[in-house]
């Protein structure tokens, strides 16, 4: 009998008890190590705290448990580690909103000159964390090539003091600080600020982008950049039901939307250069994953703004033309 | 370590917050109903066998398939399957080839051996019951499974009604039938042969039964009236099928008409062929898309080289050639004459207008009443007359194998019932899992296997089977290809995408457990829940 | 052995002498010489198992020495004046967090206007930011004050601010003791952290504290710094004992028995300040002076001791608390509460001006006459400022105040003192 | 000039002890090793076993610019730090500054200058710094002896030497010593040849005085 893969779901659900197991993912398990344990106080539906429990776990896997996680001021951390309780599993350190690149070289420093080689650094950080304020420190630590993985969970605005825009908010999103009133409502179509393409400008080791509604894809490039030494970043996207004024059981639909739509692509780089993408399975019009977030709810009504919908169709269209998401492998 | 006061804080304290208080709306499991299972008028529990067929378990797959259904192999080749029609995986690529799987199970058990469990206790009650056919063998295998005595009289000279009378060897090679009638008799079931039951309550007496089960199924070729000459060959389909079966097979000669537009015809056209016929002609009232016949099945006939002549009727009939008048429908879609005449060479006509029940058995039994020329069952399928139930073709219902099937089990429910002085009342049914419960998101594309079939030459010459079976490899693909709507199959999933770790995994086989002390009730794992297994319900207050 | 090197390279030679695990540099004057002459020990081989990381800011190099020592590695950074304002978000944190890093000042103003030369503007703007504050006398206190200080800091779990005044303590050249290795590395063991990031032991540090419990945590670091009080002078012994020299301790008193009027300043400006005492002693004044090494944790108790026979007391000041005069003076009227004396304050040495013997002696002749104001500026040049103030009321657009206070003043360099 | 006592240098590791504090102050441009010309003199005085404190007139001033360096040396541990203001030695590195600066402020009247140039003093104009006669005044072409075995226009060393011959306030093999503490070897037998001509030449001018 020729064998038959599995088809049923064939490998996008987390696990699967036909699935073997070198195909199911580090969530499927039951020994898993929950680094970002019950209890936490994330909203309903927080993509953060799926994203970084996704991440964390994975590391943890990759590393044999051996890391050692520097975290960014922002919802994270204030989620995780109201006193006198800790969700983390993980031996963790937060310090300042601006510095978790900087702290983590120093963490990752110590390990060398203390000898403790199979330790393995992580930091991580919000939009705002890393894109703004933590920017000095993470370019710092990208040019010294420090050896830490610097995750940034992207949730495209400043959620933990309310919504505030930040320099990874999207043309058009309505925040606390770009309001839907006025000529044209919400953030600025601006040039935008490519931070993993800024980590590859810098020529460091591995680049990629990862998604919470794709978890073969993260935990594959997590593990493999949890191994790989000097400066790593992975730019995942997470959607904040809050900030973005969708359902909290849409989150994964969402973040799914967002990687089908082509405005939020899903790649990986080796110093500096693309090395690999996942390909869009169903592509869809970013209007189907727009239309579900109240934050471009103006765009729809009260009447449809096509200009501005077909500019963010046209960004989607990029991403999908220069990094060649269509198609087969 | 004496760690410094509120800086420094131990891992994994915030399991002391129970977050579940946030809750407004809870998640929970439910198995809902499979559309296959739903539309299965045997009532199997398709997703239930194919969850094991998938993990390539095929004994454990047939043992759930019969607990419903006796005849794998058989309805594997002769049911219709409405379950394909209804699957929902219809609605992402093609249906699951359930029948083919269907089919596989069959043949695999008869090829290993495989056998009924004998019923646990012996209830001391006995059951006769009338008529060989798919529903009286299919009400004899459960009654005995739920340890009765049973008694099957029949007619005909062998079992199998009309899976042997009226279905051609082509569809349903003899041996299949042989050999899961056999699993039947070894299951101490006793079927007497060539024993016309004239009075069903004297026989009952006979044989000291406490319930009879009527199901004689409808053989008596319906006729109509058409102005022939003395010399003209006219016969009824029914008994050409049947003739089959015997040493002297009919003589149609070389020219067959065929007058009808059922299964039954297409079945004795093709049957014609097989036999010699050089042309076979289907003449047919109405147009191909109000044909009664399967679609497939035309496909195959015309595949064979039967021609069918719509839209006419026949007017008479003559040694060696027989007119047809062409017909059109009026606006209500009911065929008028023209006028127009033709004149067809026919060594034979076959008439094929469906069949007549022999209600012959019933005559003096009191309170039993006749309907339409079927006998009037209540909702628990007893005739009027107390402890007399009937089914299959015999009683009002769309008359194929597996409807029969399901009449024999659904009647054993409730002869055992009424044998415990009790009504068999059915559970509610779950609710459908319709399209838009599932997240089809993952499941991966694979398009079905198809069936590979007999070549043509070899179709018009001989009663070999037309279509075959799949081999271990596609069989386990195509049952791989089942979306198990409605029914947890343990793709983690849930366990996976909740945010607060509110999902227990109970390991393999025992699913999943929310644990409402944690779970925020996001609904997370209800939208991403593949086969749409999880309900959320508002929380209770 | 005795050498005559640069203040910069004393304390380079101290500080690899304590075997620090992680280094971080930003230049800035005038600490750079320090960090220069490490990474220097460092390349070569000098300083074994020591990683020198040249961040990208101030703020990056307290942040990766904060990263560092909470991992449990010994943690060294320096920095100057607008450095310490860039990095002042991290120096909070290090000290909130408990983490015994030690950094050494190089003492100098802050701008606007930019000025590179000493005062203690800079550190004392970091005063209550819960990091204990020595302040260098001389080169050689400087080398063993950084001893002495990671040694503090680690047993009380706080980090250290050594203040050297820049310039005239970093760039000068001095006769120093420089200890060997087996000297230092009897007074100081191998650091023990009391909480360390380790995947064997995991713990979460720096966690997120409400009402509930931040008042106690600000109790407890307040609580470390009373325990300073007795460790460092403890410390200061300790290190007479094995090293033969007196540095450090709370404060060091001079020629203050019988002293009617007592100078306290901070730094190197006592050297000078002792001078000006010798000076007037001769002439029949009855003075003496008061040097505060640790200015945080400030010490009431030593002070008021050392203070309350005296008839007055004068506190010479290298930082203007604007609006208000002194800082140090605050803390020492504290310490006197209830002594019937004369307090005055003097600020002097702003942005480097040079505080001579002649100015000091002018100055304890009109303090012993109390022909002092309550707060006096050292040198102040009156003539200037009354003409500046002229004209700012005649023009409306008087321009830029600095540029043209130096229009006035003429060449920098040409000036002597 | 003020009288220095020989001393058992036995009893007190130094060959001699002062009196009180000597006090100099450097004169020159960024760039012609003023500060080092500092450093080396207390480095010197320090191997005599004396104290010595040595620091520039802090500032970030660039090739050029006029800049200063001070120097202090005694027999007890120095605590003043100021700005020297009344020097007991004055070294101008750079004539071209007599006119610009206020060189000679706070010169004691028994105090030395040293100036680098080739003409003497009376032809620079500045035999009015004689005054009561007490002070010594002396030229030296510290420039040309520093080109002619440094290759470059560096006259501290050969004035630090200079100086050392007209006051004998350092011993010249400590002035040696010194350099070849600060200079890696090839580079420091250069200065120090350059040293030896410029004790000598310096030498040879003071005994045209006596």
């Amino acid at each position: 009998m020729h064998e038959v893969k599995f088809y049923q779901t064939g490998t996008f659900t987390v696990g699967n008890r036909l699935l073997p197991p070198e195909l199911r993912t580090v969530q499927s398990e039951t020994g898993r190590s929950n680094s970002l344990n019950s209890g936490h106080r994330a909203c309903q539906g927080c993509g953060e705290a799926l994203g970084a429990r996704y991440a964390i776990d994975a590391a943890m896997r990759a590393s044999g448990r051996r890391i050692i996680a520097v975290n960014a001021t922002g919802c994270l951390e204030v989620f995780s580690t109201p006193y006198p309780e800790t969700s983390w599993q993980v031996p963790w350190i937060h310090s300042l909103f601006g510095n978790a690149a900087a702290v983590a070289s120093g963490v990752a420093a110590a390990q060398r000159a203390l000898g403790a080689t199979d330790v393995r650094v992580v930091a991580q950080g919000g939009d705002g964390g890393t894109t703004d304020i933590g920017f000095g420190c993470l370019s710092g630590m990208f040019e010294r090539n420090d050896d830490v993985l610097y995750l940034c969970y992207d949730n495209e605005a400043y959620m933990n003091t309310g919504v505030q825009r930040s320099s990874a908010t999207p043309p058009a999103a309505r925040t606390a600080t770009t309001p839907a009133v006025g000529r044209a409502p919400g953030n600025v179509f601006g040039t935008g600020k490519n931070v993993p393409a800024i980590a590859m400008a810098h020529r460091i080791p591995y680049v990629a982008t990862a998604s919470v509604a794709n978890l073969h894809d993260l935990e594959r490039k997590v593990a493999y950049a949890t191994m790989l030494h000097g400066a790593r970043y992975i730019h995942v996207h997470v959607p904040c039901p809050l900030g973005w004024g969708s359902a909290p059981a849409d989150t994964v639909k969402v973040a799914r939307l967002a990687v089908e739509c082509g405005l939020f692509p899903l790649y990986e780089a080796h110093d500096g250069q693309v090395t690999g993408r996942t390909l869009i399975r169903r592509r869809a019009p970013v209007s189907d994953y727009l239309k579900l977030q109240k934050r471009f709810a103006h765009l729809f009504a009260p009447v449809r703004d096509d200009e501005r919908l077909a500019a963010i169709q046209a960004i989607a269209d990029r991403n999908v033309t220069e990094l060649a998401l269509e198609g087969h492998d | 370590m004496d760690k410094p006061f509120a800086i420094t804080l131990d891992v994994g304290s915030s399991l002391a917050n129970k977050t579940g208080s946030w809750r407004t709306s809870r998640p929970v499991y439910v198995d809902r109903l499979p559309p296959c299972n739903h539309a299965c008028p045997a009532g199997e529990n398709i997703q239930g066998w194919l969850y094991h067929a998938e993990a390539g378990d095929y004994a454990a797959a047939w043992r759930q398939l019969v607990l419903d259904n006796p005849f794998p192999a058989i309805m594997g080749r002769v049911c219709y399957h409405p379950c394909e029609g209804a699957c929902n995986r219809g609605t992402v690529d093609e249906a699951v080839g359930i029948n083919a799987v269907e089919r596989f199970l069959g043949d695999l058990a008869i090829r290993e051996g495989w056998t009924f469990e004998p019923p646990r206790s012996e209830s001391g009650k006995r059951v006769l019951v009338v008529g060989a056919g798919p529903s009286g063998l299919s009400a004899a295998y459960h009654l005995r499974r739920m340890g009765h005595a049973v008694t099957v009289v029949d007619a005909g000279p062998r079992a199998g009604g009309m899976m042997r009378f009226g279905i051609p060897q082509y569809r349903l090679p003899r041996d299949v039938l042989d050999a899961e009638i056999a699993r039947l008799t070894a299951l101490g079931i006793a079927i007497v042969l060539d024993h016309k039951v004239t009075d069903i309550r004297a026989t009952m007496n006979e044989v000291r039964a406490d319930a009879a089960f009527l199901a004689v199924g409808a053989h008596i070729g319906r006729r109509a009236f058409i102005p022939a000459g003395s010399a003209a060959k006219m016969l009824d389909a029914v008994s050409v099928l049947r003739s089959m079966e015997s040493a002297d097979k009919p003589m149609l000669g070389r020219r067959v008409v065929v007058y009808g537009g059922g299964n039954t015809a297409l079945d004795v056209a093709r049957t014609a062929k097989r036999l010699g016929a050089t042309d076979t002609i289907i003449v047919y009232r109405r147009t191909r898309d109000r044909m009664p016949a399967h679609d497939f099945e035309v496909e195959e006939a015309l595949q064979e080289g039967v021609l069918i002549k719509w839209l006419s009727t026949i007017r008479n009939v003559d040694a060696g050639s027989l007119t047809v008048e062409k017909m059109t429908l009026d606006e209500q879609g009911f065929p008028q004459p023209t006028g127009e005449l033709e004149t067809l060479a026919a060594d034979s006509l076959v008439l094929a207008l469906g069949q007549d029940v022999d209600l012959g058995l019933l005559d003096g039994v009191p309170g039993l009443a006749i309907e339409d020329g079927v006998v009037k069952v209540d909702a628990n399928m007893m005739t009027g007359s107390e402890g007399i139930f009937a089914g299959g073709d015999m009683v009002k219902s769309e008359r194929t194998v597996t409807v029969g099937v399901g009449h024999g089990k659904q009647a054993a429910r409730h002869i055992d019932a009424w044998l415990r002085g009790a009504a068999h009342v059915p559970p509610p049914p779950h609710e459908l899992a319709s399209p838009e419960k599932l997240n089809s998101w993952y499941y991966s594309d694979a398009p079905r296997t198809v069936r590979p079939t007999l070549d043509l030459a070899r179709r018009a010459s001989t009663f070999e089977e037309v279509v075959h079976g799949l081999d271990e490899g596609n069989a386990l693909f195509e049952a791989r290809r089942c979306l198990s709507c409605g029914n947890c199959f343990e793709c983690d999933n849930c366990y996976g995408v909740c945010p607060d770790n509110a999902v227990v995994k109970l390991g393999p086989g025992r699913r999943y457990a929310f644990n409402y002390d944690y779970c925020k009730g996001c609904g997370i794992c209800a939208s991403e829940c593949p086969c749409g297994a999880i309900r959320m319900e508002p929380e209770p207050t | 052995m005795t050498e005559q090197i640069e203040g910069s390279l004393a304390v380079a030679r101290a500080i690899a002498l304590c075997r620090p695990h992680v280094i971080c540099a930003y230049p800035i004057t005038p600490q750079t010489h320090i960090v220069e002459n490490l990474s220097e020990l460092v390349m070569s081989g000098a300083l074994r198992d020591c990683e020198f990381i040249n961040v990208e800011s101030e703020f990056a190099a307290l942040s990766v020495a904060l990263g560092a020592s909470a991992a449990g590695a010994r943690a060294y950074t320096a920095t100057s004046s607008q450095g310490l304002l860039f990095m002042a978000e991290a120096v909070y944190n290090v000290a909130g967090l408990g983490l015994p890093v030690v950094m050494t000042i190089g003492n100098r103003a802050i701008g606007a206007p930019i000025n590179i030369w000493n005062d203690h503007s800079d550190s004392m703007s970091m005063r209550d930011a819960g990091w204990i504050q020595l302040f260098a006398e001389t080169n050689q206190e400087a080398l063993d004050l950084h001893i002495q200080a990671f040694r503090l800091a680690e047993t009380l779990s706080c980090p250290v601010m050594v203040c050297m005044d820049g310039f005239i303590l970093t760039h000068a050249y001095e006769r120093v003791d420089v200890p060997t290795q087996a000297q230092v590395d009897a007074f100081l063991p191998p650091f023990e952290p009391r909480q360390v990031l380790d995947p064997a032991d995991p713990v979460t540090i720096g966690a997120m504290v409400g009402p509930e419990a931040f008042t106690e945590v600000r109790y407890l670091s307040h609580h470390k710094q009373l325990r300073a009080l007795s460790l460092i002078p403890h410390l200061a012994q300790t290190f007479h004992k094995m090293f033969g020299r007196e540095s450090g301790g709370l404060i060091r008193s001079y020629r203050t028995e019988d002293a009617e009027t007592i100078v306290v300043a901070l730094g190197s400006v006592n050297g000078t300040v002792q001078e000006a005492v010798d000076a007037m002693r001769e002439r029949g004044t009855r003075v003496g002076s008061v040097s505060i090494c640790s200015f945080r944790p400030f010490p009431l108790a030593a002070l008021r001791e050392a203070l309350q026979r005296a008839k007055r007391v004068v506190v010479l000041e290298k930082c203007l608390a604007v609006g208000l005069g002194g800082i140090v003076s605050d803390g020492v009227r504290k310490s006197l509460s209830g002594v019937a004396l004369k307090g005055y304050t003097v600020i002097a040495g702003l942005g480097g001006r040079a505080i001579t013997r002649e100015s000091l002696m002018r100055l304890i002749e009109d303090a012993s006459q109390d022909e002092l104001e309550q707060v006096t500026f050292l040198d102040l040049n009156a003539d200037l400022v009354c003409h500046e103030l002229e004209r700012e009321a005649a023009v409306r657009r008087s321009g830029p105040t600095a540029e043209a206070l130096l229009r006035r003043v003429g060449t920098v360099a040409a000036r002597i003192g | 000039m003020r009288p220095y006592v020989h001393r058992d240098a036995a009893k007190r590791g130094a060959h001699f002890a002062f009196a009180a504090m000597i006090e100099i102050r450097i004169h020159g441009r960024g760039g012609q090793g003023v500060v080092s010309c500092a450093e080396l003199m207390s480095v010197a005085a320090f191997l005599d076993g004396h104290h010595a404190q040595a620091f520039p007139s802090f500032g970030s001033e660039r090739m050029g610019a006029p800049v200063m360096a001070f120097c202090r040396i005694d027999d007890r541990p120095i605590r003043l730090r100021e700005p020297v203001v009344a020097p007991d030695a004055i070294i101008v590195c750079d004539p071209t500054l007599l006119h610009q600066v206020d060189l000679f402020s706070g010169l004691r009247p028994d105090g030395a200058v040293l100036v680098n140039a080739a003409r003497d003093i009376e032809s620079l104009g500045l035999s009015s710094l004689r005054g009561d006669g007490r002070r010594r005044l002396a030229t030296l072409p510290a420039s040309e002896v520093a080109v002619k075995h440094v290759q470059r226009v560096v006259p501290n060393v050969p004035l630090l030497a200079g100086l050392a011959a007209m006051t004998g306030w350092f011993e010249l093999d400590s002035v040696l010593a010194a350099i070849r503490q600060k200079f890696p070897p090839a580079i420091a037998e250069r200065n120090v040849a350059a040293a030896r001509e410029a004790y000598g030449m310096a030498r040879i001018t003071e005994q045209a005085h006596d």
